[in-house]
């Protein structure tokens, strides 16, 4: 879907997106890092058909990203959520405008480590005991009598993330609110490290760092009234992972795509976008955002053509 | 320029006047290009306290500066935000008062044998040996106490006594070895400034080596030494990449080094590379914590320069 | 004097406070070069099935980490410390031959001056990343390039190559200078021609040592947008760059083991160069020595 | 040397004249008067009154820290390299004031030239040594008649014209101080400066300078500061003894004691105290 | 001193024997047999024969460099701390190998003191300077008594008695030399051992310390090294002239070259090479 009120870019009078046709140029990716290894797989692969193009792929988060881009900084940012009210009048003061495309989808993943056996299924109420500001919750037994007296080592991404802001407004129930006394990092590996190295530990992340660690983690699955859902592609496409399931965004910058280099690698992210995430170890789209996908870059192709 | 002389003998059999001063402009210039790359350096401290002291001022109109100084919570980017800047000082002093315990002890005993019994040979080949302890790039050393250090350290302590993965106790003993060589190398400098007289004089009278070295070297490098170690100090207190890497970046007033903390340094590379939003108030907290640092390195540096400036009285 | 002739000189025994102490001071010296030994070899170890071509000849990929190599970052690195050289060079041992050969001592904008040396070589590189952010990339508008990297970190290193490169100067005895200016020598002859070619092996010690630092900082390149993936090699000063300390930085916060034995042989590959200049240094050093 | 003429001695503080079997100072190439010479406040040498005679070797001998190392830099103005020095009273190198506001420092230190206690050859080839005081002076052609000529007069040429291209460390310490000497006469001065130029050498080399001073003072104006006695009683004509007093503040200041023809010096000083320090009995 | 009894001189490679007023060394407190000493390969010091007698001053005098502290520092093993240097040959401590296995260098250290050329208190109190050698000796109590006695045997106590809290650097040189001497005397030693210890000192600190040696030796066996001949003259019984000579290979080596009474050295010397260096002619 395109972003609200924006124009497509205008036509070029150059055959931009044939394959045929050598590129060159910078093309300036920054924002989320949930989405950052999407991108940098999306670079990749297009280097194997573009070897002219440099496509660079920052890592500020969701925030850090718009930032720049509605800075008139970079040509693409990254997120892991919607662009929000404040970053669009940013990007509209600086005149900047642009597309949203989903690429991919992420399941947030609530981890332990691996040796712990109580914490199979969490409900939300208990997620967010554990998380709101000022909790005084410093043990597993505070949560759950039955669970046993380990004491609770919280990981998550730092406040600049998309995947902070996610989180934190769906299980807390406010953006940006949460207790603070946790180990933040703006790097979800880092994440990943904490809690497969600390007993107690849980934390939380996009689906790609589980899989990638998934012999040494554990995924707790999530009750949201509905029962105990576990991630994965399946329950992620089909929405019953609730409520952490949520699309990834990349936002092209309409001027950005005058230049064919952009323009180029966006259609090649969008008519690859499957490849691109099952390679990135994502979650693909569902056939129904594939239908709204393919229906923006149509759209696209004809502002471009038109 | 007047002639130079030589040409005409005067009657009484001088070669000639000597000539009057020449203004030698290439002389002047060279100067003039001398004291501006001297001024860089100048520059520099003006750049970094112009760069720092605006959004600090900035920083203290928003947060009153009892908070920031006397607060015991720091979570500047959270909702609601807290400001207290007490952990990251508790952190940054914890793990550099770890490294100390590990770096003087090790540093000075090194640099006693070096000086006072190694023969010339063995310090010729272990003081660029420690010197290359100093050239290891910090990141590396960080990668060696998250994947080395610190699950060694969980293998071997006991259970009562679990480190977090991220902890104070690895990024300090690690830290503690890099800053080894600033103690070694400045230390034994100081000792090996010691008149070698001193040390004839105190064989003279009977003394052993280890009598030489603790009676009369010591004492009279001592205040090299102890500027050696106020270098090694602010070394620690400024290392960043350790500490991001190692120990975590948990803001929290702790005094057990098995805890994951952040320090000073830890909190500015983290919310550095995050690419905050110019101008927010978060933003600003980077700077301020930085003149923080600043004046802390700056206080030990000045302590420092003291030290030396005394030690040099000692023997001119 | 025969009543001395008892045998008074004779050995009082071993001392065992003596050789407990030395052994103690041997052990200090131990314990620091083995955690060097260690932490070599852990790396070695640990990088070793990746210390192959395509560490320098591939560009970084997240997809495949065992195709992933640092050329990018290697050469992002010789880019940086290049043009550190360039810039802190020249700057650093001119401001040298200042504090040595010109500055009145007892001036105090000279010792405020030489204070201002010494505190600036204390003070934190992550200090010295805010002002390259806040002066060079958004002041002066310079961005995150190859350039303000170079600067940000030449203005690191002044400190060091400045106060070895005096060390140097003032090593050249005082009968050279004396000898050229009773010959009717000029102070600037006398410095260009006598006093820096005698004092070369030193500066050149001091600027290795200091573009070794520079090349193993990461840290006020943090904040200069170095954390980026970037696979080309940078081409001008205004170019997108990565290093490798940031490249290692940025492997290691990966979670999969590949990356971290990609960066254990990254961080072999960083100690090479690191080495290599610091050789340099050494030979340098030793070949002139011996000239007084 | 010059012809004998009745002399005139200039001596310090106590101004004794007495006849000598030299020449007398018509035409000194430098004229000392009330020289006085501060380090900072620290009044190094008082009041020395002297003149220095064309084409002969003075000696300056005392005991240590009398000033004799001191009142010689002063005749090139090499004491201007040290911060905080200064003078007072006047030098006239002959009949212009050293210290006019008009003099060329590096003009005079080309003119009067100097030779140093320990040989300080620069670390380059023997033939860059000679040359390097011709070429910053400007010149740039017929250097190597020069380095021949200066090596010839300072008796090396022999030992070194198969190895000019060699560096000038290599050498023994007497062959580096008549290195030292040559590079100073290859900028063709009048005079030449020497402190204490044999203190570092053997005898074997001793003497070799020793010689070669006496040849070069026929064309020469020398002076030498030694601290050896036997040094000044063979070589020089002239000899001023400088020794240092204790004013009533406790300061210890360089004095010129006696300044005579070198014969009489040794053999019958007019001074008390010349005479202990040349029989030993102190210093 | 003791009693004149007929002389036996032992000189270096020449042997000269001759007749001496002073006393045959029956009692010598150290013999060296055949000494040879060297830094490395290099022999700096060969073949020196000598015998050193009780409660006497002898001075070692000789051109620079032919190896007179060289030979002095042997006499208490301090040249075992030079890294490199060893000698050949025997040196006898009254009847004992003083280099023999059994012997322990810091007992011969305690046993013969040293003073230095240059004045080195420690950069402590003056009666921390005095009270060093006693504590490192292991001597807890009575430190006072020893202090107060040191200091009145080097005659320094009128001195300082009123400041001993005082830092010893803020002594003058003499009084600091003298200091450097009671820090010898406090160990209680036999023999007290001298390298040019007025080099660094002024006329009038030079002659308190030489007379302090006066009324030092006759308690205390002390060697003296001095490059002042006069200095040799006015204080010594007997005299040992060392010279440096070159060998077939080039190398220079330390000879001595004769021992004898001092006057006799002075007045009558037997060897041409010390009349030589006596008079002047080299050196
Ligand atoms: N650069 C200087 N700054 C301050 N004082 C100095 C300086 N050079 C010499 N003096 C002092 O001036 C006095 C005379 O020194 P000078 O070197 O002229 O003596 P000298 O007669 O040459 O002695 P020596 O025989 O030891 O060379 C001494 O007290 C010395 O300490
Ligand atoms: N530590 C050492 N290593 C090597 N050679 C040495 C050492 N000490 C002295 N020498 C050499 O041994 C020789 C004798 O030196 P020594 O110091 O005994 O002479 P000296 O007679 O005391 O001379 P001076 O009057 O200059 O003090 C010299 O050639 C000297 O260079
Ligand atoms: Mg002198
Ligand atoms: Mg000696
Ligand atoms: O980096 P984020 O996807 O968490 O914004």
């Amino acid at each position: 879907a395109c972003g609200g009120g924006n124009q497509t870019p205008a036509r070029q009078g150059e055959d931009s997106g044939q394959p045929a046709r050598e590129l060159a140029g910078d093309v300036k990716v920054d924002g989320s890092s949930t989405v950052a290894p999407l991108a940098t797989a999306a670079a990749e692969l297009f280097a194997e058909q573009q070897a002219k193009v440099r496509v660079t792929v920052g890592t500020s988060g969701t925030g850090g990203g718009f930032e720049k881009f509605c800075n008139g900084e970079t040509d693409i940012s990254n997120a892991s959520r919607q662009i929000e009210a404040e970053e669009v009048a940013a990007c509209k003061a600086k005149g900047v405008s642009y597309a949203e495309f989903t690429v991919a989808n992420d399941a947030l993943t609530v981890v332990v480590h691996k040796d712990n056996t109580w914490a199979t299924c969490l409900t939300v109420d208990q997620l967010k005991k554990m998380w709101s500001p000022g909790s005084k919750v410093t043990s597993w037994d505070q949560i759950d009598a039955k669970f046993p007296d380990e004491p609770l080592k919280l990981f998550g991404p730092g406040t600049d993330s998309g995947t902070f802001d996610y989180f934190t407004d769906v299980i807390v129930g406010e953006e940006g609110r949460s207790r603070t006394d946790y180990s933040p990092s703006e790097d979800d590996n880092v994440v990943v490290q904490g809690v497969a190295g600390t007993k107690g530990g849980l934390g939380y992340f996009g689906y790609t760092y589980f899989e990638e660690n998934a012999d040494k983690l554990k995924a707790v699955q999530i009750d949201s009234g509905g029962g105990c859902v576990g991630p994965s592609a399946q329950t992620a496409q089909d929405g019953t992972y609730k409520p952490l399931s949520r699309p990834l965004f990349i936002y092209p910058k309409a001027a950005s795509l005058k230049r064919p280099e952009v323009l180029a690698f966006v259609e090649y992210f969008v008519a690859n976008h499957k490849r691109i995430a099952e390679d990135a170890k994502f979650i693909p789209l569902n056939p129904e955002q594939e239908g709204l996908l393919q229906g923006a870059l149509t759209k696209l192709k004809a502002a471009a053509g038109g | 320029m007047s002639a130079t002389g030589g040409t005409t003998p005067s009657p009484t059999g001088s070669p000639g006047p000597l000539g009057r001063a020449r203004t030698r402009y290439g002389e002047n210039a060279v100067r003039v290009v001398l004291v501006a790359a001297a001024l860089v350096s100048v520059a520099t401290t003006v750049g970094i306290v112009v760069s720092l002291v605006p959004p600090t001022v900035e920083f203290f109109e928003a947060v009153s500066p009892v908070e920031f100084f006397t607060g015991t919570e720091w979570a500047p980017l959270f909702e609601p935000a807290a400001y207290g800047v007490l952990p990251l000082v508790g952190a940054t002093l914890l793990i550099t008062l770890i490294a100390v315990v590990v770096a003087i002890p090790l540093g000075l005993g090194a640099a006693l044998y070096l000086s006072e019994y190694a023969h010339a040979r063995t310090r010729g080949v272990f003081k660029p040996v420690l010197e290359v302890l100093a050239g290891v790039p910090t990141v590396v050393y960080g990668f060696f106490a998250l994947r080395f250090v610190t699950p060694a350290l969980q293998a071997y302590l006991p259970p009562g006594l679990q480190p977090d993965i991220f902890n104070a106790l690895a990024a300090g003993l690690v830290m503690g070895v890099m800053i080894v060589p600033t103690v070694a190398s400045l230390s034994e400098d100081a000792m090996a400034a010691v008149p070698g007289g001193l040390r004839d004089g105190a064989y003279a009278l009977g003394s052993s080596t280890r009598l030489v070295a603790v009676r009369v070297v010591v004492p009279a490098a001592l205040s090299g030494i102890v500027a050696s170690f106020v270098l090694a100090v602010s070394r620690a207190i400024g290392e960043t990449m350790i500490v991001a890497i190692a120990s975590g970046n948990k803001p929290a007033l702790s005094l057990n080094p098995l805890d994951a903390m952040q320090t000073m340094t830890g909190f500015i590379a983290q919310a550095g590379s995050g690419d905050l939003p110019t101008g927010s108030l978060d933003y600003k907290t980077i700077f301020a914590v930085g003149a923080l640092l600043f004046l802390i390195t700056l206080v030990m540096n000045v302590i420092s320069a003291r030290l030396v400036r005394r030690y040099r009285e000692v023997y001119e | 004097m025969t009543a001395t002739q008892r045998r008074l000189l004779a050995r009082r025994g071993v001392n065992w406070g003596d050789l407990a102490f030395k052994l103690l001071l041997r052990l200090c010296l131990a314990v620091a070069v083995a955690f060097l030994v260690t932490l070599l070899g852990y790396v070695v170890h640990k990088g070793w099935s990746r210390l192959d071509p395509r560490l320098w000849e591939n560009f970084p990929s997240i997809r495949r980490p065992e195709r992933a190599g640092a050329r990018s970052a290697l050469f992002g690195s010789l880019w940086v410390i290049g043009l550190t050289a360039v810039i802190c060079l020249p700057v650093g041992i001119l401001g040298a031959i200042y504090l040595e050969e010109y500055a009145d001592h007892r001036r105090w904008y000279n010792r405020l001056i030489e204070l201002n040396i010494a505190n600036l070589a204390a003070i934190p590189s992550i200090v010295y990343g805010i002002l390259g952010l806040g002066v060079i990339a958004r002041g002066f508008g310079l961005g995150t390039t190859v350039l303000t990297a170079s600067i940000t970190l030449s203005l690191l290193v002044l400190p060091i190559v400045i106060i070895a490169s005096r060390e140097a100067i003032r090593a050249v005895p005082g009968e050279i200078r004396n000898a050229s200016y009773g010959l009717g020598a000029t102070k600037w002859q006398t410095i260009w021609r006598q006093v820096l070619p005698s004092a070369v092996p030193g500066m050149a010690t001091g600027s290795i040592l200091a573009l070794s630092r520079a090349a193993g900082e990461a840290a006020p390149l943090l904040l200069l947008g170095g954390l980026t993936y970037v696979a080309y090699v940078p081409d001008g000063l205004l170019s997108g760059y990565t290093v490798l300390p940031i490249q290692i930085y940025g492997w290691i916060s990966q979670s999969r083991e590949a990356f971290h034995d990609l960066a254990s042989a990254a961080i072999v590959l960083l100690l090479l160069v690191i080495i290599t200049m610091n050789s340099i240094a050494i030979y340098v050093r030793n070949r002139s020595q011996k000239r007084w | 040397m010059n012809p004998a003429v009745s002399a005139h001695l200039t001596t310090g503080s106590e101004k004794h004249m007495a006849p000598s079997q030299l020449p007398d100072l018509f035409d000194p190439v430098f004229t000392l008067e009330d020289l006085s010479v501060f380090y900072g406040a620290y009044e190094a040498v008082r009041g020395v009154d002297m003149r220095i005679a064309p084409r002969e070797i003075t000696a300056l001998i005392g005991p240590s820290g009398c000033g004799k190392s001191t009142v010689l830099r002063c005749l090139n103005r090499m004491n201007d390299l040290i911060l905080d020095a200064r003078i007072a009273g006047k030098i006239l190198y002959y009949t212009e004031d050293l210290y006019g506001d008009e003099v060329d420092p590096i003009e005079v230190r080309r003119r009067i030239g100097m030779v140093f206690q320990k040989p300080n050859p620069f670390p380059k080839s023997i033939y860059d040594n000679i040359a390097y005081g011709p070429r910053v002076n400007g010149r740039r052609k017929g250097l190597d008649d020069v380095v021949e000529e200066a090596l010839q007069r300072a008796a090396l040429w022999d030992e070194v014209k198969d190895k000019l291209k060699q560096n000038a460390l290599a050498l023994s310490g007497g062959q580096q101080q008549r290195l030292c000497i040559a590079r100073a006469i290859a900028v063709k001065p009048d005079v030449i400066l020497m402190d204490e130029p044999c203190s570092a050498l053997d005898p074997i080399a001793t003497t070799k300078i020793e010689d070669l001073m006496q040849v070069l003072s026929r064309d020469y104006t020398i002076v030498i500061v030694t601290h050896n006695m036997q040094q000044a009683a063979r070589v020089s004509e002239r000899t001023a003894f400088f020794t240092a007093e204790v004013d009533e503040r406790g300061e210890r200041h360089g004095r010129l004691v006696e300044f005579d023809a070198t014969a009489r010096i040794f053999s019958n000083p007019a001074d008390k105290r010349t005479e202990g320090y040349i029989t030993g009995r102190f210093g």
